[in-house]
């Protein structure tokens, strides 16, 4: 892969919910277009990584840099999927209303979204062919629904780096065909995508970088010379399961 | 009967129509952020300031005397959110233990300032609380003025209290500061509080955060109606309570308003389009998907698991019945179920849940997963 | 399961022995008599009638409504080791008369004052037969009964005493008399269309039916209990009609009550004044004219009289 | 026994019977229920004295309670129907309820010294005062008989119905799965929590009841992992609180009940600044403790990466290590000390050196996995 910069740059961060560290002294480094997928067992803290890494939670040591600055200045060039169990999907709200949310970073204090703000929701709305549901109330959705919905609203900031969690838990296979075309169009762009991914069988399918993450950094870099057997039987401690399944996703491709 | 003429009429009318609306559309977002009891802590809290004012000034001057109260208000929401952020406590614990905590410690302090032999002390902690029939012209000068200013402060900042509400973590990611936020729309609900509490006391107040929200909620999926609607409701509710108070005798003004509240809120809650109780009876008799489906699918299936070599193994309605001791038309529902193929008969009397039924009660179970999580 | 029957064992034995409490006896000890009186008012009666012989413990001190009262720990003390315990009665003091009245079947000695007023001359709450409004001492002729019984009582438990307390019993009832005729005249100097007390809470029926003066309240006895819309306007119209100069507030509740009242008899076309905030359920500050009932009452009679006669037409 | 000392028992039982119950309000999040109880149960005590007619009367007190179950009940219906959230059912019911009372005694019995403190007699003070007797033989104070049945009432219950109230409270969906009654063991809580919430009130007063409801079991969720443990743990807290404030309220002669409810906050509030692993210290020493740590194995990686290079002689000597580190010379005194106290680095000469363990620690650290 011809090197275009690096979009983000951690370094050493460590993050500890109670007593357990969480994250520990976690470098990384992703290089701008890339498609990348964090992987690791339950606990491993991905969701952890993205969050810490955009602020979310508070990291014990460590620094974050995006496109070369330090994070405080370049927060803007990131969007954020949290996952979609961590929102209230009870709200009063309709569809284009949370995808127009992606707009309220740009338009500052005070400021109402108007029909430009508006027009641009609904050109997201469309690239996750959801632009028939745009005054669907959110609680009347399905989970595929919403998650093209928070996708939706992610594309809207129109950052050059995305980070997504979760995005493809427990949903239908069209929601996550449509994701992961957005995914690659974001990509073939030049946008960098960070995925939290819990499927081993599709990470090489659908991402050519990956992070294989247990507490801390295993491995990470292009698929093919990363996702190897030997690391993710280091990464997930060589569980029943796991490598059958990374069998199955070699012959498959 | 010459309404607007009466002057106690029209000013009680008036400030508790202004302090529906202000309450009203405030409220929406207390009710959506899970801040409903705030009002009800509020009004137990705030004695320990109410005692302290007293002890340092030794007077009941009521501006002394209310500016003690919201600050031990302020005070007790920032131990609740203190708690709440850095310990596991959930918010409804640390909230009912500010209330009852500082309560108790304003009790000591009373039995301190009970000891002083000074006539001044008299009905100290009834001072803070007024009722709606005595509401004076100034208190809805006053009212107006805060009302207005707290709706100009939701309409500036309504995008952020938006996202407050619904999705905070995202408000962070796009580097708004949140936690300030919080703060700036919890000292707006503590200062209406504290004025609803000095104006027309607890109840009301209490009333008047929660149920026009709640009413609201029933009638639209969205925000804007729904602050709009709410703060209708407030306003209502307030003018009709207080000329029934003024036209029935010794009906006390504010318990009148908060019933005219809570029928608005049943009527909305049985006759809400879509959401309401009345719909959904109907829904479940005109063979439509419904949620109130689901219990009794999910007891067959339950039943079914527990013989897992038997997946055809019936269950009569009995016992279903006991499951679910809510009344619920059973024989009805079923019928439904059958017909929607989720549930089959296997023997006289006996149903067990279909391929489909099972998947579809795995389906809702992982759905509660979820919201659980 | 064992576990279960094992707790549960230990949850029954430790009942049996929080159940072995057993009782206690108040401590007999010699000196003077110890009095325990409730409210300020009935505090001040019974320093008059024991004068220096008996040790006094008034729990509730100045401007502490006895309805709103919140004991403190040392209270247990005074009560348990009191040898004679003096309150007001017929609810006054909430359910802390309950537990009075019940601690007198027990051996202490106790005496409720109101009740020693004769019951035909106590007002029946309206609408219950049983239940008599307690604010009895208004009525300064009712009040001497309460003096009278008390020292009966100081008599019988302490003899030793006995010439002191009929003494100065004797003499708070003659004083008692002269105020009661005081009181007497200062209303009825008022013209008779200005015999009329309005006032935020319903404490003056015993007043107004001893000295001929028509009470009015806004709210009753009960805390509980709310005014509505239509009472006040009521009430606005009836001071605006009668051409009222003066309502009054009282010191344990807030003002605004009798503020909007006195708004609404404005906007009536009504010219009436706050005439002054009365003493109802406690006396006031030691050292001010209003520490002693006698002060009081004066101080009351002089607030009511004084703004009623003043200006007006 | 002296009346203060009974005081103190009827406050622990009163405690130590509310904790129980509490336990599951507080893992159910519907803590603010025995507030809401406080203020709903007007309308029941109004309507038995209008039966009545008498203000002393025990009706009142049963009624009281029944109409805590009734509130109770509606709460866990409006929850129910997933149409209003937790807070807000409970905030809509409890000012009806009250207004409803407000109503009926300002039409009917304004005259009456009627309200919610002048028919139960919540307050410890006077609880000693009133006794129960069997023809001449003092039992003790009423309140901690009836405080105690409850107690026993509900610990018997409790340890019956244990399986059945866990599965309950913690995940509802899972009991019905297996069979239980969620419906049934819920208002079967709700009604536990009623009556000793009412029953408490008469004893004790309604503030001192949220109090002991909510801070002992809130106090044992940050303490305790399990629902056994924490229930303990809330009924020791519960004791706990009653003694001290106790004790408090006897030295300084203030309100006992205030000064329980106080010492309740205050038990809270030390466990929340000192618990063991969750509280507000561990957690700020655990930051630091872990920053030291990772700037050890910093110090390793860093002196590992220059072992035997021609520059480790300027890299590793002990007075510039931090300017290559970056770091602060104080802090870098502090780690290197750390590692020389665990025997990972030595001193040779002006040199810093990994120990055999050092390199150990240190090679795992590059290689980045130690799990």
């Amino acid at each position: 892969m011809e090197d275009r910069g690096v979009a983000l740059e951690v370094e050493d961060l460590t993050v500890a919910y109670s007593d357990q560290p969480v994250l520990w002294d976690i470098d990384l480094v992703v290089q701008a277009g890339d498609k990348m997928a964090i992987v690791g067992p339950n606990g491993a803290g991905k969701s952890t990584l993205i969050k810490a890494a955009m602020g979310l939670v508070p990291s014990v040591a460590g620094e974050v840099r995006v496109f070369g600055r330090p994070f405080a200045k370049g927060r803007g060039e990131i969007a954020y999927v949290p996952q979609r169990s961590s929102l209230e999907w009870d709200f009063p709200t309709d569809v284009l209303d949370v995808v127009t949310m992606g707009t309220y970073g740009s338009l500052g204090w005070f400021r109402r979204p108007g029909a430009a703000e508006r027009d641009r929701a609904r050109k997201a709305l469309d690239e996750v062919t959801m632009g028939a549901f745009e005054r669907r109330p959110i609680a009347q959705l399905s989970g595929g629904q919403q998650q093209r919905v928070l996708l939706a609203r992610a594309l809207v900031q129109e950052a050059p780096i995305l980070m997504l969690d979760e995005p493809f838990q427990g949903v239908d296979a069209p929601t996550e065909q449509a994701i992961v075309a957005v995914l690659d169009r974001l990509s073939d762009d030049g946008k960098t995508v960070i995925v939290v991914h819990h499927d081993l069988q599709t990470v090489p399918e659908y991402f050519d970088s990956v992070l294989l993450l247990n507490v801390r950094a295993i491995e990470s870099g292009p698929v093919g010379d990363v996702f190897t057997e030997e690391n993710l039987r280091l990464t997930f401690g060589g569980r029943v399961g796991v490598l059958a399944q990374l069998a199955e996703a070699e012959t498959g491709h | 009967m010459d309404f607007l003429g009466d002057y106690t009429l029209r000013i009680v009318a008036l400030g508790s129509g202004v302090l529906g609306a202000a309450a009203g559309a405030l409220g929406c977002f207390a009710y959506l952020r899970r801040q409903s009891l705030v009002g009800d802590a509020l009004s137990h809290a705030a004695l320990p300031g109410i005692a302290l004012v007293f002890l340092l000034t030794g007077s009941k001057a009521p501006l002394p005397i209310m500016i003690g109260a919201a600050l031990a208000g302020w005070i007790a929401t920032l131990a609740v959110r203190l708690v709440v952020r850095r310990s596991r406590v959930p918010y409804d614990s640390a909230l009912g233990m500010a209330l009852a905590v500082f309560f108790g410690f304003g009790l000591v302090l009373l039995t301190l300032i009970q000891k002083r032999p000074d006539a001044a002390q008299a009905g100290l902690e009834s001072f803070l609380f007024g009722q709606a029939a005595s509401l004076l012209r100034e208190d809805v000068v006053v009212m107006s003025a805060l009302g207005a200013a707290c709706l100009v402060v939701l309409a500036l900042l309504w995008k952020e209290f938006k996202l407050l509400s619904f999705d905070t973590e995202f408000g962070e990611s796009l580097g708004r500061p949140m936690r300030r936020l919080d703060g700036l729309f919890t000292l707006l609900l503590v200062v209406a509080v504290v004025i609803g509490l000095r104006t027309v006391g607890v109840v009301l107040m209490s009333a008047m955060v929660v149920a026009p929200a709640a009413a609201a909620r029933q009638v639209t999926d969205r925000l804007a109606p729904m602050v709009i609607i709410a703060a209708a409701i407030g306003v209502f509710s307030g003018v009709t309570g207080a000329v029934l108070s003024s036209v029935i005798p010794h009906l006390p003004t504010g318990p009148t308003i908060v019933l005219v509240l809570s029928t608005v809120v049943v009527i909305s809650l049985v006759f809400a389009p879509k959401r309401g109780l009345l719909w959904r009876w109907i829904r479940l008799g005109r063979l439509q998907p419904a949620a109130a489906l689901d219990p009794v699918l999910m007891h067959l299936y339950a039943l079914s698991l527990q013989h897992p070599e038997e997946p055809d193994h019936g269950h009569g309605l009995a016992v279903l019945r006991t499951m679910s001791p809510t009344g619920a038309d059973l024989e009805r529902v079923i019928g439904d179920l059958e017909a929607r193929g989720l549930v089959s008969a296997v023997g006289e009397g006996l149903w067990a849940p279909t391929p489909i039924g099972r998947r579809e009660a795995e389906r809702n179970l992982d759905r509660e997963g979820e919201v659980g999580s | 399961m064992t576990t279960k029957l094992q707790l549960l064992i230990l949850v029954f034995a430790l009942a049996t022995v929080i159940g072995c409490g057993g009782g206690h006896q108040a401590d007999q000890v010699q000196g003077p008599l110890r009095v325990v009186a409730t409210t300020s008012i009935v505090g001040d009666l019974a320093r008059s009638i024991g004068g220096d012989v008996i040790e006094l413990d008034t729990l509730m001190g100045a401007g502490v409504d006895p309805h709103l009262y919140k004991p403190s720990a040392g209270d247990v003390r005074v009560m348990a080791s009191a040898q004679m315990i003096v309150y007001s009665g017929l609810h006054l003091e909430g359910k802390m008369t309950e537990v009075l009245a019940e601690m007198g079947t027990r051996g202490v000695e106790t005496v409720e004052v109101a009740s020693c007023v004769p019951a035909e001359s106590l007002l029946a709450v309206e609408g219950y037969d049983t239940l008599h409004d307690p604010h009895v001492w208004f009525d300064v002729g009712l009040w001497q009964h309460a003096a009278a019984c008390l020292r009966d009582a100081l008599i019988r438990v302490d003899p030793e005493n006995a010439n002191g307390y009929q003494e100065r019993g004797d003499a708070v009832i003659t004083e008692f008399a002269d105020l009661d005729v005081w009181v007497r005249e200062r209303v009825a100097a008022l013209p008779e269309n200005r015999r009329i007390l309005v006032t935020a809470h319903d404490a003056f029926s015993y007043f107004g039916r001893a000295y001929g003066m028509e009470v009015r309240g806004l709210l009753g006895v009960s805390t509980a209990a709310e005014a509505g819309t239509g009472d006040v306007q009521a009430l606005a119209a009836f001071i605006a009609d009668r051409g009222l100069p003066a309502v009054f507030i009282e010191s344990s509740v807030p003002p605004r009550y009798v503020e909007a009242l006195t708004e609404a008899v404005v906007a009536r076309g009504g010219d009436v004044l706050i005439g002054g905030s009365l003493y109802s359920d406690a006396l006031g500050s030691p050292g001010g004219p209003a520490e002693t009932y006698v002060g009081t009452v004066r101080a009351n009679v002089d607030t009511i009289v004084g703004a009623l006669s003043g200006a007006g037409q | 026994m002296s009346p203060e000392l009974e005081i103190l028992a009827i406050a622990v039982v009163t405690a130590v019977a509310a904790a129980l119950p509490g336990t599951y309000l507080v893992l159910r999040r519907t803590a603010m229920v025995s507030d809401a109880i406080s203020h709903a149960i007007l309308p029941g005590i109004v309507v038995a004295f209008f039966l009545t007619q008498n203000l002393n009367s025990p009706v009142l007190l049963v009624a009281a309670a029944a109409t805590g179950v009734f509130t109770v009940v509606l709460i866990e219906a409006l929850i129910r129907s997933r149409l209003v959230p937790e807070d807000a059912s409970i905030g809509i019911v409890f000012p009806a309820m009250f207004s409803i009372g407000v109503i009926l005694i300002s039409r009917h019995a304004s005259n009456v010294h009627l309200d919610t403190d002048a028919v139960l007699l919540g307050e410890l003070a006077y609880a000693p005062f009133q006794r129960l007797t069997v023809g001449a033989v003092d039992l003790g104070p009423t309140a901690l008989w009836s405080m105690g049945t409850i107690l026993l009432v509900n610990a018997v219950l409790i340890i019956l119905a244990w399986k059945e109230l866990k599965l309950a409270t913690v995940d509802a969906s899972l009991a019905a799965l297996l069979g239980f009654q969620p419906l049934v063991v819920h208002y079967g809580l709700m009604t536990m929590v009623s009556v000793t919430a009412v029953g408490a009130f008469d004893a004790v007063g309604s503030i001192l009841v949220v109090a002991l409801m909510i801070a002992p079991p809130a106090t044992a969720y940050l303490l305790a992992e399990r629902l056994g443990p924490m229930m303990g743990l809330a009924v020791a807290v519960a004791a706990a609180a009653a003694t001290m404030g106790w004790a408090a309220a006897m030295a300084l002669d203030v309100s006992i009940a205030g000064s329980i409810a106080t010492a309740c906050g205050a038990v809270f509030a030390v466990s929340f600044l000192l618990a063991p692993r969750r509280g507000l210290v561990a957690q700020a020493r655990r930051r630091s403790g872990q920053r030291l740590d990772f700037a050890v194995r910093m110090l390793l990686v860093h002196l590992l990466h220059h072992e035997g290079t021609p520059e480790a002689t300027e890299e590793c000597r002990e007075d510039g290590l931090h300017s290559h580190l970056g770091w602060r010379e104080s802090w870098t005194k502090r780690v290197v000390g750390k590692a020389k106290q665990r025997a990972l680095v030595e001193e040779s000469g002006e040199l810093v050196l990994p120990t055999d363990t050092g390199r150990h620690l240190g090679n795992d650290a590059v290689i980045g996995f130690s799990d």
